[in-house]
Protein backbone atom coordinates (compact mmCIF):
# COMPACT_ATOMS: atom_id res chain seq x y z
CA UNK A 1 0.00 0.00 0.00
CA UNK A 2 0.93 3.32 -1.07
CA UNK A 3 -0.49 6.68 0.29
CA UNK A 4 -0.90 8.97 -3.17
CA UNK A 5 -1.40 12.75 -2.95
CA UNK A 6 -2.85 15.05 -5.28
CA UNK A 7 -2.14 18.94 -5.10
CA UNK A 8 -3.60 21.91 -7.47
CA UNK A 9 -5.43 20.92 -10.60
CA UNK A 10 -4.12 17.71 -10.31
CA UNK A 11 -6.36 17.31 -7.15
CA UNK A 12 -9.15 19.21 -8.79
CA UNK A 13 -9.42 16.90 -11.97
CA UNK A 14 -9.32 13.53 -9.67
CA UNK A 15 -11.41 15.17 -6.24
CA UNK A 16 -9.17 13.53 -3.94
CA UNK A 17 -6.57 14.82 -2.22
CA UNK A 18 -5.13 11.63 -0.84
CA UNK A 19 -6.39 7.87 -1.49
CA UNK A 20 -4.16 4.68 -0.66
CA UNK A 21 -3.29 2.51 -2.95
CA UNK A 22 -2.58 -0.84 -3.54
CA UNK A 23 -0.44 -1.37 -6.61
CA UNK A 24 2.23 -3.83 -8.00
CA UNK A 25 4.27 -1.13 -10.26
CA UNK A 26 7.74 -0.91 -10.33
CA UNK A 27 7.92 2.81 -11.08
CA UNK A 28 6.04 5.53 -11.14
CA UNK A 29 5.25 5.44 -14.89
CA UNK A 30 3.88 1.87 -14.06
CA UNK A 31 1.69 3.00 -11.02
CA UNK A 32 0.29 6.27 -13.65
CA UNK A 33 -0.42 3.56 -15.97
CA UNK A 34 -2.47 1.62 -13.50
CA UNK A 35 -4.08 4.70 -12.68
CA UNK A 36 -5.17 5.79 -16.01
CA UNK A 37 -6.44 2.48 -16.51
CA UNK A 38 -9.17 2.84 -13.18
CA UNK A 39 -11.47 5.87 -14.61
CA UNK A 40 -11.48 9.12 -17.26
CA UNK A 41 -10.95 11.63 -14.13
CA UNK A 42 -7.38 9.68 -14.03
CA UNK A 43 -6.88 9.69 -17.28
CA UNK A 44 -7.52 13.42 -17.51
CA UNK A 45 -5.07 14.10 -14.94
CA UNK A 46 -2.66 11.81 -16.10
CA UNK A 47 -3.20 12.86 -20.09
CA UNK A 48 0.21 14.17 -20.44
CA UNK A 49 3.01 13.76 -17.77
CA UNK A 50 5.72 16.00 -19.22
CA UNK A 51 3.04 18.87 -17.43
CA UNK A 52 3.04 17.13 -14.33
CA UNK A 53 6.30 16.81 -11.47
CA UNK A 54 6.32 13.95 -8.90
CA UNK A 55 7.86 13.68 -5.55
CA UNK A 56 8.65 10.43 -3.96
CA UNK A 57 8.65 10.83 0.10
CA UNK A 58 8.56 14.24 -0.19
CA UNK A 59 11.95 14.43 -2.64
CA UNK A 60 11.10 15.73 -6.48
CA UNK A 61 11.67 12.46 -8.23
CA UNK A 62 10.96 11.22 -11.77
CA UNK A 63 9.02 8.92 -13.61
CA UNK A 64 11.33 6.22 -14.29
CA UNK A 65 12.16 6.12 -10.79
CA UNK A 66 12.19 3.10 -9.25
CA UNK A 67 8.80 2.72 -6.40
CA UNK A 68 10.62 0.23 -4.13
CA UNK A 69 10.36 1.06 0.00
CA UNK A 70 8.43 4.07 -1.23
CA UNK A 71 5.48 5.34 1.06
CA UNK A 72 4.13 8.43 -0.06
CA UNK A 73 3.77 9.95 -3.86
CA UNK A 74 2.36 12.89 -4.96
CA UNK A 75 1.68 14.03 -8.02
CA UNK A 76 1.48 17.74 -8.88
CA UNK A 77 1.91 20.66 -11.58
CA UNK A 78 5.40 22.53 -11.38
CA UNK A 79 5.70 24.71 -8.39
CA UNK A 80 4.69 28.71 -7.70
CA UNK A 81 5.83 29.52 -5.48
CA UNK A 82 7.61 32.78 -4.06
CA UNK B 1 18.73 30.17 9.85
CA UNK B 2 14.52 29.68 10.25
CA UNK B 3 11.56 28.44 7.65
CA UNK B 4 8.03 29.48 8.79
CA UNK B 5 5.39 28.30 6.17
CA UNK B 6 1.92 29.80 7.75
CA UNK B 7 -1.78 30.93 6.96
CA UNK B 8 -1.33 34.13 9.32
CA UNK B 9 -0.30 37.23 7.89
CA UNK B 10 3.09 38.62 9.36
CA UNK B 11 4.80 41.77 9.20
CA UNK B 12 7.95 42.22 7.40
CA UNK B 13 9.15 45.26 9.34
CA UNK B 14 9.08 43.36 12.38
CA UNK B 15 10.39 40.31 10.69
CA UNK B 16 13.58 42.70 9.74
CA UNK B 17 13.91 43.88 13.20
CA UNK B 18 13.90 40.95 14.99
CA UNK B 19 16.24 38.73 12.32
CA UNK B 20 19.52 41.13 13.00
CA UNK B 21 18.77 42.41 16.08
CA UNK B 22 22.13 42.61 18.36
CA UNK B 23 24.27 40.88 16.08
CA UNK B 24 27.64 42.96 15.43
CA UNK B 25 29.45 40.29 12.87
CA UNK B 26 26.64 41.33 10.36
CA UNK B 27 27.68 43.67 7.38
CA UNK B 28 24.74 43.14 5.49
CA UNK B 29 20.89 42.51 5.23
CA UNK B 30 18.99 42.29 1.99
CA UNK B 31 15.23 41.18 2.06
CA UNK B 32 13.12 40.44 -0.29
CA UNK B 33 8.90 40.57 0.45
CA UNK B 34 6.48 39.13 -2.12
CA UNK B 35 3.04 41.14 -2.32
CA UNK B 36 -0.04 40.01 -3.81
CA UNK B 37 -0.36 42.67 -7.02
CA UNK B 38 -3.52 43.68 -7.80
CA UNK B 39 -3.13 43.78 -12.15
CA UNK B 40 -6.69 45.13 -12.12
CA UNK B 41 -9.22 42.59 -11.23
CA UNK B 42 -7.75 40.27 -8.83
CA UNK B 43 -9.82 39.36 -6.04
CA UNK B 44 -8.02 36.68 -3.87
CA UNK B 45 -4.96 34.57 -4.41
CA UNK B 46 -5.25 31.36 -3.05
CA UNK B 47 -2.30 28.95 -2.77
CA UNK B 48 -1.89 25.54 -1.82
CA UNK B 49 1.21 23.76 -0.26
CA UNK B 50 2.54 20.42 0.46
CA UNK B 51 2.75 20.06 4.19
CA UNK B 52 5.87 18.40 5.06
CA UNK B 53 7.64 18.34 1.59
CA UNK B 54 7.74 22.59 1.74
CA UNK B 55 9.79 23.03 5.25
CA UNK B 56 12.18 20.10 4.05
CA UNK B 57 12.59 21.80 0.55
CA UNK B 58 13.05 25.12 1.55
CA UNK B 59 14.97 24.22 4.93
CA UNK B 60 17.47 22.11 1.99
CA UNK B 61 17.40 25.35 -0.31
CA UNK B 62 18.45 28.00 3.43
CA UNK B 63 21.41 25.11 3.95
CA UNK B 64 22.87 25.24 0.45
CA UNK B 65 22.56 29.27 0.40
CA UNK B 66 24.04 29.25 4.17
CA UNK B 67 27.31 26.91 2.69
CA UNK B 68 27.66 28.65 -0.94
CA UNK B 69 27.36 32.43 0.51
CA UNK B 70 28.75 31.81 4.04
CA UNK B 71 25.54 33.54 5.52
CA UNK B 72 25.48 34.62 9.03
CA UNK B 73 22.00 33.67 8.84
CA UNK B 74 18.88 33.48 6.95
CA UNK B 75 15.44 33.45 7.34
CA UNK B 76 12.35 32.15 4.49
CA UNK B 77 8.24 33.00 5.48
CA UNK B 78 5.89 31.46 3.00
CA UNK B 79 2.11 31.95 3.46
CA UNK B 80 -0.59 29.60 2.43
CA UNK B 81 -4.47 30.09 2.13
CA UNK B 82 -6.19 33.03 1.26
CA UNK B 83 -4.69 36.40 0.55
CA UNK B 84 -6.00 39.27 -0.07
CA UNK B 85 -4.46 42.20 -2.76
CA UNK B 86 -1.61 43.85 -0.81
CA UNK B 87 -1.21 40.89 1.35
CA UNK B 88 2.17 39.66 1.67
CA UNK B 89 3.01 36.42 0.42
CA UNK B 90 6.59 35.66 1.71
CA UNK B 91 9.82 37.36 2.58
CA UNK B 92 13.13 36.08 2.44
CA UNK B 93 16.00 37.57 4.58
CA UNK B 94 20.04 36.84 4.21
CA UNK B 95 22.87 38.26 6.36
CA UNK B 96 26.26 38.16 5.46
CA UNK B 97 29.31 40.13 6.06
CA UNK B 98 29.49 41.63 2.62
CA UNK B 99 26.20 43.02 0.70
CA UNK B 100 27.25 40.78 -2.95
CA UNK B 101 26.79 37.15 -1.13
CA UNK B 102 23.58 38.56 0.81
CA UNK B 103 21.92 39.60 -2.43
CA UNK B 104 23.53 36.85 -4.29
CA UNK B 105 22.22 34.30 -1.24
CA UNK B 106 18.47 36.05 -1.67
CA UNK B 107 17.68 36.21 -5.30
CA UNK B 108 19.12 32.21 -5.29
CA UNK B 109 16.72 31.39 -2.57
CA UNK B 110 13.89 33.55 -3.96
CA UNK B 111 14.42 31.43 -7.78
CA UNK B 112 13.97 28.02 -5.84
CA UNK B 113 11.43 29.26 -4.09
CA UNK B 114 9.83 30.28 -7.31
CA UNK B 115 9.98 26.75 -8.89
CA UNK B 116 10.81 24.22 -6.14
CA UNK B 117 9.25 24.54 -3.56
CA UNK B 118 5.94 22.47 -3.67
CA UNK B 119 3.31 26.08 -3.50
CA UNK B 120 0.97 26.59 -5.93
CA UNK B 121 -0.93 29.92 -6.59
CA UNK B 122 -4.47 30.09 -7.69
CA UNK B 123 -6.15 33.29 -8.77
CA UNK B 124 -9.54 34.49 -7.79
CA UNK B 125 -11.01 36.90 -10.29
CA UNK B 126 -14.75 37.75 -10.94
CA UNK B 127 -14.72 35.12 -14.62
CA UNK B 128 -13.15 32.31 -11.65
CA UNK B 129 -10.69 30.72 -10.76
CA UNK B 130 -7.13 30.02 -12.15
CA UNK B 131 -3.98 27.85 -11.18
CA UNK B 132 -1.26 30.42 -11.89
CA UNK B 133 1.16 28.43 -14.99
CA UNK B 134 4.64 27.96 -14.19
CA UNK B 135 7.01 30.37 -16.46
CA UNK B 136 10.32 29.10 -18.46
CA UNK B 137 11.52 32.47 -17.34
CA UNK B 138 11.67 31.09 -13.57
CA UNK B 139 12.70 27.72 -14.43
CA UNK B 140 15.18 29.08 -16.58
CA UNK B 141 16.48 31.59 -13.46
CA UNK B 142 17.40 28.51 -11.99
CA UNK B 143 20.48 27.63 -14.64
CA UNK B 144 22.36 30.77 -13.07
CA UNK B 145 23.40 29.18 -9.66
CA UNK C 1 10.70 58.12 -4.14
CA UNK C 2 12.89 59.77 -1.16
CA UNK C 3 16.23 60.38 0.37
CA UNK C 4 17.62 60.98 3.67
CA UNK C 5 20.58 62.00 5.01
CA UNK C 6 20.91 61.73 8.37
CA UNK C 7 22.87 61.21 11.56
CA UNK C 8 20.13 60.45 13.98
CA UNK C 9 19.47 56.16 13.88
CA UNK C 10 17.05 54.74 12.12
CA UNK C 11 14.82 51.72 12.34
CA UNK C 12 15.05 49.42 9.24
CA UNK C 13 11.87 46.98 10.27
CA UNK C 14 9.81 51.04 10.68
CA UNK C 15 11.26 51.79 6.97
CA UNK C 16 10.26 49.02 6.02
CA UNK C 17 6.99 48.60 6.93
CA UNK C 18 5.81 52.44 6.42
CA UNK C 19 7.65 52.01 2.81
CA UNK C 20 4.98 49.78 1.28
CA UNK C 21 1.91 50.38 3.62
CA UNK C 22 -0.87 50.52 1.79
CA UNK C 23 -0.42 49.73 -2.61
CA UNK C 24 -1.72 47.02 -4.40
CA UNK C 25 0.16 47.92 -7.30
CA UNK C 26 3.95 46.49 -5.92
CA UNK C 27 4.41 43.09 -6.32
CA UNK C 28 8.20 43.07 -5.02
CA UNK C 29 10.05 44.92 -2.58
CA UNK C 30 13.85 44.36 -2.26
CA UNK C 31 15.82 46.03 0.98
CA UNK C 32 19.33 46.47 1.47
CA UNK C 33 20.78 47.80 5.47
CA UNK C 34 24.26 48.45 5.88
CA UNK C 35 25.65 47.64 9.46
CA UNK C 36 28.78 48.93 10.96
CA UNK C 37 30.41 44.98 11.37
CA UNK C 38 33.02 44.60 14.28
CA UNK C 39 35.72 42.73 12.75
CA UNK C 40 37.39 43.03 15.82
CA UNK C 41 38.72 45.69 17.88
CA UNK C 42 36.62 48.29 15.81
CA UNK C 43 35.41 50.95 18.56
CA UNK C 44 33.49 53.23 16.05
CA UNK C 45 32.69 54.28 12.82
CA UNK C 46 32.77 58.12 11.83
CA UNK C 47 31.28 59.42 8.89
CA UNK C 48 32.14 62.45 6.59
CA UNK C 49 29.71 63.80 3.72
CA UNK C 50 29.16 66.86 2.00
CA UNK C 51 26.08 68.57 2.48
CA UNK C 52 24.02 69.32 -0.39
CA UNK C 53 26.06 67.22 -2.87
CA UNK C 54 24.58 63.96 -1.35
CA UNK C 55 21.51 64.31 -1.67
CA UNK C 56 21.70 65.49 -5.18
CA UNK C 57 23.96 62.83 -5.75
CA UNK C 58 21.36 60.25 -4.31
CA UNK C 59 18.85 61.94 -5.46
CA UNK C 60 20.18 61.62 -9.76
CA UNK C 61 20.84 57.96 -8.70
CA UNK C 62 17.29 57.39 -7.70
CA UNK C 63 16.17 59.24 -10.54
CA UNK C 64 17.92 56.95 -13.09
CA UNK C 65 17.28 53.39 -10.99
CA UNK C 66 13.40 54.32 -11.25
CA UNK C 67 13.43 54.92 -14.99
CA UNK C 68 15.70 51.94 -15.83
CA UNK C 69 13.52 49.30 -13.68
CA UNK C 70 10.03 50.92 -14.11
CA UNK C 71 10.40 51.25 -9.77
CA UNK C 72 7.09 51.70 -8.51
CA UNK C 73 9.19 53.41 -5.53
CA UNK C 74 12.14 53.67 -3.89
CA UNK C 75 14.33 55.26 -0.34
CA UNK C 76 17.48 56.05 0.13
CA UNK C 77 18.45 56.46 4.03
CA UNK C 78 22.27 56.99 4.75
CA UNK C 79 23.48 57.79 8.15
CA UNK C 80 26.97 60.27 8.84
CA UNK C 81 28.58 60.75 11.99
CA UNK C 82 29.23 59.07 14.71
CA UNK C 83 28.29 54.84 14.78
CA UNK C 84 29.09 52.14 17.02
CA UNK C 85 29.36 48.23 15.75
CA UNK C 86 25.76 47.00 15.27
CA UNK C 87 24.52 50.23 14.42
CA UNK C 88 22.70 50.60 10.94
CA UNK C 89 24.52 53.05 8.22
CA UNK C 90 22.61 53.37 5.39
CA UNK C 91 19.51 51.35 3.85
CA UNK C 92 18.16 50.92 0.58
CA UNK C 93 14.43 49.92 -0.55
CA UNK C 94 13.06 49.24 -4.07
CA UNK C 95 9.62 48.20 -4.86
CA UNK C 96 8.55 46.95 -8.49
CA UNK C 97 6.15 44.92 -10.49
CA UNK C 98 8.62 42.07 -10.24
CA UNK C 99 11.15 40.72 -8.23
CA UNK C 100 14.16 40.95 -11.13
CA UNK C 101 13.80 44.49 -11.30
CA UNK C 102 13.42 45.25 -7.64
CA UNK C 103 16.54 43.49 -7.02
CA UNK C 104 18.61 44.77 -10.01
CA UNK C 105 17.86 48.19 -9.16
CA UNK C 106 18.55 47.79 -5.34
CA UNK C 107 21.97 46.33 -6.33
CA UNK C 108 22.40 49.26 -8.82
CA UNK C 109 21.78 52.24 -6.10
CA UNK C 110 24.38 49.88 -3.86
CA UNK C 111 27.17 50.17 -6.18
CA UNK C 112 26.76 53.72 -7.10
CA UNK C 113 26.49 54.78 -3.24
CA UNK C 114 29.23 52.82 -2.52
CA UNK C 115 31.61 54.64 -5.16
CA UNK C 116 29.21 57.97 -6.55
CA UNK C 117 28.08 59.34 -2.92
CA UNK C 118 30.18 61.55 -1.40
CA UNK C 119 30.58 59.88 2.41
CA UNK C 120 34.31 59.18 3.69
CA UNK C 121 34.27 55.93 6.04
CA UNK C 122 36.51 56.47 9.15
CA UNK C 123 37.35 53.51 11.25
CA UNK C 124 38.13 53.96 14.91
CA UNK C 125 40.35 51.30 16.66
CA UNK C 126 42.25 51.42 19.59
CA UNK C 127 45.50 51.97 17.69
CA UNK C 128 43.85 55.46 16.00
CA UNK C 129 41.45 56.28 13.41
CA UNK C 130 42.09 55.64 9.76
CA UNK C 131 39.80 56.55 6.28
CA UNK C 132 38.69 53.47 4.56
CA UNK C 133 40.24 53.14 1.39
CA UNK C 134 38.03 52.95 -1.26
CA UNK C 135 38.18 49.57 -3.38
CA UNK C 136 38.48 48.46 -6.76
CA UNK C 137 36.26 46.09 -6.69
CA UNK C 138 33.63 48.73 -5.85
CA UNK C 139 34.78 50.71 -8.73
CA UNK C 140 35.00 47.81 -10.71
CA UNK C 141 31.23 46.55 -9.74
CA UNK C 142 30.21 50.18 -11.55
CA UNK C 143 31.08 48.25 -15.12
CA UNK C 144 28.32 45.91 -14.62
CA UNK C 145 25.27 48.74 -15.36
CA UNK D 1 36.79 84.40 -5.69
CA UNK D 2 35.70 80.58 -5.22
CA UNK D 3 34.71 78.27 -2.56
CA UNK D 4 37.35 75.99 -1.93
CA UNK D 5 36.00 72.51 0.31
CA UNK D 6 38.13 69.83 1.20
CA UNK D 7 37.26 66.28 2.91
CA UNK D 8 38.55 63.24 4.81
CA UNK D 9 41.97 62.81 4.80
CA UNK D 10 42.31 66.12 2.39
CA UNK D 11 40.37 68.43 5.01
CA UNK D 12 42.94 67.04 7.72
CA UNK D 13 46.36 67.11 5.22
CA UNK D 14 45.12 70.88 4.78
CA UNK D 15 43.47 71.62 8.52
CA UNK D 16 40.77 73.24 6.82
CA UNK D 17 37.54 72.10 5.37
CA UNK D 18 36.37 75.47 3.34
CA UNK D 19 38.05 78.77 2.09
CA UNK D 20 37.58 81.21 -0.26
CA UNK D 21 40.44 81.32 -2.61
CA UNK D 22 41.10 84.60 -5.13
CA UNK D 23 42.38 82.46 -8.44
CA UNK D 24 42.87 83.22 -12.03
CA UNK D 25 43.36 79.81 -12.79
CA UNK D 26 41.39 78.38 -15.89
CA UNK D 27 41.18 74.70 -15.04
CA UNK D 28 41.07 72.82 -11.80
CA UNK D 29 44.72 71.43 -12.37
CA UNK D 30 45.27 75.29 -12.71
CA UNK D 31 43.77 75.71 -9.17
CA UNK D 32 45.81 72.92 -7.99
CA UNK D 33 48.77 74.08 -9.00
CA UNK D 34 48.49 77.87 -7.20
CA UNK D 35 47.75 75.93 -4.35
CA UNK D 36 50.88 73.31 -4.21
CA UNK D 37 52.78 76.30 -4.54
CA UNK D 38 51.55 77.95 -1.57
CA UNK D 39 52.16 75.86 1.30
CA UNK D 40 53.97 72.23 2.08
CA UNK D 41 50.24 71.34 3.78
CA UNK D 42 48.73 71.52 0.05
CA UNK D 43 51.53 70.40 -1.62
CA UNK D 44 51.21 66.89 0.54
CA UNK D 45 47.21 67.09 -0.07
CA UNK D 46 47.93 67.53 -3.97
CA UNK D 47 51.31 65.70 -4.44
CA UNK D 48 48.76 62.37 -6.00
CA UNK D 49 45.58 63.95 -7.82
CA UNK D 50 45.09 60.20 -9.10
CA UNK D 51 44.15 59.69 -5.62
CA UNK D 52 41.97 62.44 -5.85
CA UNK D 53 38.31 63.44 -6.33
CA UNK D 54 37.27 67.03 -8.03
CA UNK D 55 33.37 67.83 -7.71
CA UNK D 56 32.33 71.41 -9.10
CA UNK D 57 29.43 73.29 -7.57
CA UNK D 58 28.43 69.40 -6.49
CA UNK D 59 28.73 67.74 -9.57
CA UNK D 60 31.82 64.68 -10.50
CA UNK D 61 34.57 66.51 -12.57
CA UNK D 62 37.88 66.11 -13.88
CA UNK D 63 41.22 68.43 -13.28
CA UNK D 64 41.12 69.05 -16.45
CA UNK D 65 37.57 70.87 -16.62
CA UNK D 66 37.39 75.18 -17.02
CA UNK D 67 36.80 76.79 -13.93
CA UNK D 68 34.97 79.53 -15.56
CA UNK D 69 31.55 80.29 -13.83
CA UNK D 70 32.01 77.61 -11.15
CA UNK D 71 30.91 79.12 -7.69
CA UNK D 72 31.97 75.84 -5.60
CA UNK D 73 35.08 73.48 -6.02
CA UNK D 74 35.67 70.36 -3.89
CA UNK D 75 38.39 67.86 -3.41
CA UNK D 76 37.84 64.77 -1.46
CA UNK D 77 39.52 60.93 -1.45
CA UNK D 78 37.11 58.26 -3.67
CA UNK D 79 33.94 57.78 -1.65
CA UNK D 80 33.27 55.27 0.18
CA UNK D 81 29.63 55.45 0.90
CA UNK D 82 26.91 52.59 1.29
Amino acid sequence: MIDVLYFAWVRERIGLSKEKVETSAETVAGLVAELKAREARYEAAFADVSALRVALDQELSDFDAPLAGVREIAFFPPMTGG
Amino acid sequence: MAVRVQSDPFDPGAELTAFAAERTDIGAVVSFTGVVRDDGGLRAMEIEHYPGMTEKAIAEIEVEAMERWGLKDCLVIHRFGHLAPGEQIMMVITAAGHRGDAFAAAEFLMDYLKSRAPFWKCEVTDAGADWVAAKDEDEDALNRW
